[in-house]
């Protein structure tokens, strides 16, 4: 584990944990963000039959460090009328909630910013730190589209939290835990063992739950869409409506945090979706370092698995996002209420039954 | 002082000071927001003890679900878009003289007691001796606990649909 | 289908006084002269009655007629003093496809119409519009304020023949 | 039990996305349930009508182009026609041709903008670009024929002021080639997607009654089912020599004259007018473009009112001539001037994204309304 490898340099137990709770922002989430952004206008350019970013480097690739730039540059705007402590806070609070979601993701076998065991359920504790920040965010701006619009994110956010929850309480069932690393590695290598298709069981109870987990995950993976905000649930911030909700009073490096915050979340919940039904960092495949024979290659494989099962969903999530229309607020919540946790109750309950009975 | 301690004092003084605020700020809607600083020192305070699952239910529920609804039924219920949503303060003197009984029996029993000094424990997960406990030992008490609450979320559904 | 010598016609025995000439020379179009304070009942039988059935109001416009006289006014510029302002009615029946003209000529000083706003829900904006440009007043119209100018502006009406060109804004220099 | 609340008022607008330009919208809201939408105009009015009063009458036509921006040659198309009837002018056949193909190809354009811009107002951002792609090339056509792409002062009174380019014909072919098959991208992506239904269908629902007193017109009329077509009902130019369907909206997601029918009018309205320029390009004549065309524009003593059917409904030019060289009074009927009128109406018990959804199904351009 990195955290002991840490200890060994530093000798240092404190100096280790602040190094290990650091790594995943420097070495994941900014250099992420700035991939993801970029992505985001490739995919959404080539979708669009056009190019998207060309200029600032080859095929435009430095497009996002130039716009970090100008992002730092540019002067911070606080209107006369906003609430200005809570105006300042909102983007910290809004970034440190999704920040602390990594700490419980295991990136691979050797890297997890905090081995918990409450880990699934840390994860959805921290999201509420993001509903009050985005609701400091849009009180404190002080202008009616910015409220209306955390209003509508917090409503969303919590009413989905509970098809999530209820998801995961059906994965902690059968896996019997709420550590995410131990249900990655539950999940052993090759795809078959992956809870989507049953997991590491066989016979009736692996063919019984297939359907019930396809739909799980079709359940799970709209709710956390809804949660991060994104089209087709982009309401809070459906910008023909409400400008853009609760950051229309942002500038600067302000709007900067709400945005990094944006897509750390995106891969956030892509994260745990893959975590949760896709095997998290283990290989569909086996392990190259195994047939090598070369064990620190292993957790390096990991982590690209992980990594690209991540961008999978996060990519997924773009291609939705250049594809739908948005729905309108209160289709958004009767969608919720009457359709994803009836289900989510029933597979919950089946799933129950099949756990105990099988 | 061990670094324990001093996370320890951290978390205290964020939920001393938090509090201080919630009660002496003018503005509820500010008092509100102080109170996410609040529950979330107590869950710091509740990891220091060891009940990690007691502390990621606080902030779900606290943070996630009541501190929510309450900034709700602020900002519906007043002006929302002024921010002269004030709180006064009245009946100074007999309050204070309340408070300071209640302060000083407080301070009495604080003084008065016997503390029982033990090392601390081994910090282990409680989630699964909870679990247990809940299932096995205090079934009852569970179950009836849901169905009350059950009853709670029917009577609120037929009162809203009214 | 009625061409605008029946409706005239129709009109005429109807209303009597109320009906004024009916002009018409080629190319112009022919229009129906009517009395301005008689023109909501007149508007109302067009519409609802069976074989003319105008349901639709094209367009209403007003028109300074400018045929009053030309006098100085304290700053010494030209002004029009008395003469008429016009309003007209392009009336259509979408179901029975046939068109007229009406008009109503009223006094410049104090120009006043009755508001056909009641009969098509359309002619609200056209007449807030016509107010607007010409200060043509329109009796019971239920909200008559201006529509493309600024609801204070203070300099008259821009479409007048006589129109000036206001040097302030609010203190501000308007500069031309 | 009914709540006693207290209103919100939310200006939408002046600058705000998806007012379609400077239009303010004062939303009087009940939690997110819309009370009244009060439309307040003239931010762009620039007195178009007194300008033309110190014009001649050719020098008008630059200006019909900037009301309407986004249809400037069908504005172009209705004051020509308005001037020709006041003096009596026989215009040559190939002008007639050339002034329907442009027409069309305008209603394709202006269409293109509106259902671009309406996908976005929903949140489908893709189809906006989709829509101004194809746009683009009607642009070219336009540029290749006048040299201008928005505001083309191409239509003269008794003709036009340039002949058609010689390859004009043949990648006018080419463009409505490779048209259709974009329409049918364009409908599978948008127009049926479910989401898009759920957000248009009943939604703004605007009665045939309702409407013809509001004196809507154009594809929100058709769209509640009220076949009316200026180019059929009271033909202008040489449209009663094409052969072309006119779509009225039968609601099939929802009402008749909801948001949805109103959207998918302009979908059909773009085949058909795919169909008639097809036909102009094959029977299109030769000729002389500038020979009707008059030295001096005096029309004789009289008034004129001529209307066209404009990409957004019924446009009327009022022209008063007093005999001289220049207009008396011009007025213009706006399409989307008496179309907005209706918001408030239509809007009613909706919530505030409606407001987006409905605005955007009446398609106006506020250059017009303001003139």
């Amino acid at each position: 584990m990195i955290y002991d490898w840490l200890h060994n340099i530093t000798g240092s137990a404190i100096a280790a944990a602040i190094i290990q709770s650091l790594l995943p922002l420097f070495i994941f989430i900014l250099p992420f963000a700035l991939f993801a952004v970029l992505l985001e206008r490739k995919v959404s350019g080539h979708m669009q039959d056009r190019l998207g970013p060309m200029r600032v480097g080859y095929h435009g690739i430095l497009q996002t460090i130039a716009d970090i730039i100008k992002l730092i540059q540019k002067e911070d705007i606080v209107a006369a009328e906003n609430d200005r402590r809570f105006f300042d806070l909102s983007p910290i609070l809004v970034f440190a909630g999704s920040y602390a979601a990594f700490a419980a993701i295991p990136f691979s076998g050797a890297f997890i910013g905090s081995n918990i065991d409450l880990g699934i359920v840390y994860i959805v504790a921290v999201t509420g730190l993001v509903v009050a920040g985005i609701l400091m965010g849009g009180w404190a701006s002080n202008n009616k589209y910015s409220l209306l619009g955390a209003m509508r994110a917090a409503a969303q956010i919590i009413s989905y939290e509970i098809p999530t929850l209820l998801i995961v309480v059906t994965v902690i069932m059968i896996t019997g835990t709420m550590n995410l690393f131990t249900i990655s590695e539950w999940q052993t290598q090759y795809f078959w063992n992956w809870l989507i298709l049953g997991g590491p069981v066989f016979g009736t109870a692996k063919i019984l739950l297939i359907p019930l987990m396809v739909i799980s995950f079709l359940i799970i993976f709209l709710s956390t869409l809804a949660e991060v905000n994104r089209t087709p649930f982009d309401i809070p911030e459906a910008e023909s409506e409400l400008v853009s909700g609760y950051h229309t009073e942002y500038s600067g490096m302000k709007f900067a945090m709400f945005f990094l915050a944006e897509y750390a979340n995106m891969f956030a919940v892509s994260a745990i979706v893959a975590t949760l039904f896709f095997g998290g960092f283990q290989s569909p495949i086996g392990y190259l370092g195994n047939v090598f024979g070369v064990k620190w290659l292993i957790p390096i494989e990991q982590f690209f698995w992980f990594t690209a099962k991540g961008l999978f969903f996060v990519f997924v999530q773009m291609w939705l996002r250049w594809t739908l229309p948005r729905f309108r607020v209160d289709q958004l919540m009767a969608f919720c209420w009457k359709y994803l946790i009836p289900f989510a109750f029933v597979i919950l309950i089946l799933v129950g039954l099949i756990t105990v009975l099988l | 002082m061990t670094t324990y301690d001093i996370i320890f004092y951290l978390f205290a003084l964020v939920t001393l000071l938090s509090a201080f605020f919630v009660v002496t700020n003018r503005n509820i809607v500010h008092s509100a927001f102080y109170l996410l600083f609040t529950f979330f020192g107590v869950a710091g305070i509740y990891v220091m003890l060891g009940a990690d699952f007691v502390a990621v239910v606080q902030l779900i529920v606290y943070v996630g679900g009541i501190l929510i609804l309450l900034l709700f039924g602020v900002m519906l219920t007043n002006k929302i878009t002024n921010v002269d949503i004030k709180s006064g303060t009245i009946h100074a003197l007999p309050a204070s003289i309340v408070l300071g009984l209640f302060a000083g029996a407080l301070a009495a029993a604080v003084l008065n007691t016997k503390w029982k000094i033990v090392a601390s424990p081994e910090t282990s997960s409680s989630t699964v001796s909870l679990g247990n406990m809940l299932i096995n030992e205090y079934a009852l008490i569970f179950e009836l606990l849901g169905i009350v609450l059950l009853i709670a979320l029917i009577g609120a559904a037929s009162m809203a649909r009214r | 289908m009625k061409t605008s010598e029946e409706i005239f016609n129709i009109l005429k025995e109807k209303f009597g006084e109320a009906i004024g000439e009916l002009v018409s020379d080629k190319p112009a179009e022919s229009v129906i002269v009517v009395s301005p304070m008689e023109i909501d009942k007149i508007c109302l039988f067009l519409r609802d009655e069976k074989d003319l059935e105008f349901n639709s109001l094209m367009n209403l416009s007003g028109v300074d007629d400018a045929n009053g006289e030309k006098v100085k006014d304290e700053n010494g510029n030209e002004i029009l003093k008395g003469g008429t302002l016009s309003v007209y009615y392009h009336l259509e029946s979408i179901s029975l496809k046939h068109k007229v003209t009406l008009k109503v000529s009223t006094d410049r000083e104090n120009p006043e119409v009755a508001s056909v706003e009641e009969i098509w829900r359309t002619a609200d904006w056209h007449e807030r519009e016509a107010f607007d440009m010409y200060g043509i007043k329109f009796l019971n119209h239920h909200n008559l304020i201006r529509i493309l100018m600024p609801y204070d502006w203070e300099a008259g009406y821009p479409l007048r023949k006589d129109y000036q060109n206001p040097e302030f804004y609010k203190g501000m220099k308007v500069p031309y | 039990m009914a709540l006693k609340t207290e209103e919100m008022v939310l200006n939408m607008g002046p600058q705000h996305p998806s007012t379609h330009g400077v239009l303010r919208l004062e939303l009087v809201l009940d939690g997110e349930l819309i009370e009244n939408v009060i439309p307040h105009i003239g931010y762009l009015h620039r007195c178009f009508e007194k300008h033309c009063e110190a014009m001649t009458y050719p020098q008008v036509i630059p200006y019909t182009d900037r009301m309407d921006y986004l249809a400037s040659m069908y504005n172009e198309f209705g004051y020509v026609v308005a001037m020709e009837r006041l003096m009596n002018i026989e215009v040559p056949e190939r002008v007639q041709y050339i002034r329907v193909i442009m027409g069309e190809f305008q209603r394709i354009a202006s269409h293109l903008v509106a259902l671009g811009t309406y996908g976005a107002d929903i949140g489908a951002f893709t189809p906006f670009l989709f829509c101004f792609r194809d746009r683009e090339k009607i642009l070219n056509l336009f540029e290749i024929t006048c040299g201008a792409r928005l505001l083309y002062n191409y239509m003269w009174i008794g003709g036009v002021s340039h002949d058609l380019h010689a390859d004009f014909i043949r990648l006018a072919n080419e463009f409505i080639k490779e048209f259709r098959p974009n329409l049918k991208e364009l409908n599978d992506l948008l127009t049926f997607n479910q989401i898009f239904i759920d957000r248009t269908a009943n939604v703004g629902i605007l009665p045939a009654e309702t409407a013809i007193n509001y004196g809507i017109t154009g594809p929100n009329l058709r769209a509640s089912g009220v076949k009316w077509d200026l180019r059929r009902d009271d033909p202008y130019s040489i449209y009663d020599k094409f052969d072309f369907e006119i779509p009225i909206g039968k609601g099939e997601k929802g009402t008749t004259g909801d948001c949805w029918d109103r959207y998918y009018m302009r979908v059909r309205e773009m085949e058909e007018s795919l169909k008639i320029i097809e036909q102009a390009l094959d029977q299109i004549p030769e000729g002389d473009v500038s020979s009707a065309i008059p030295k001096r524009v005096k029309p004789p003593v009289g008034q004129i009112y001529a209307r066209v059917e404009n990409p957004r409904g019924e446009l009327g030019y009022f022209i008063i001539s007093d005999g001289s060289l220049n207009p008396y009074r011009i007025k213009v009927r706006a399409p989307s001037f008496v179309n907005l009128e209706v918001l408030g109406e239509l809007c009613k018990g909706h919530l505030v994204a409606d407001v987006v959804a409905i605005l955007g199904s009446i398609d106006i351009v506020l250059g017009e309304i303001d003139r």
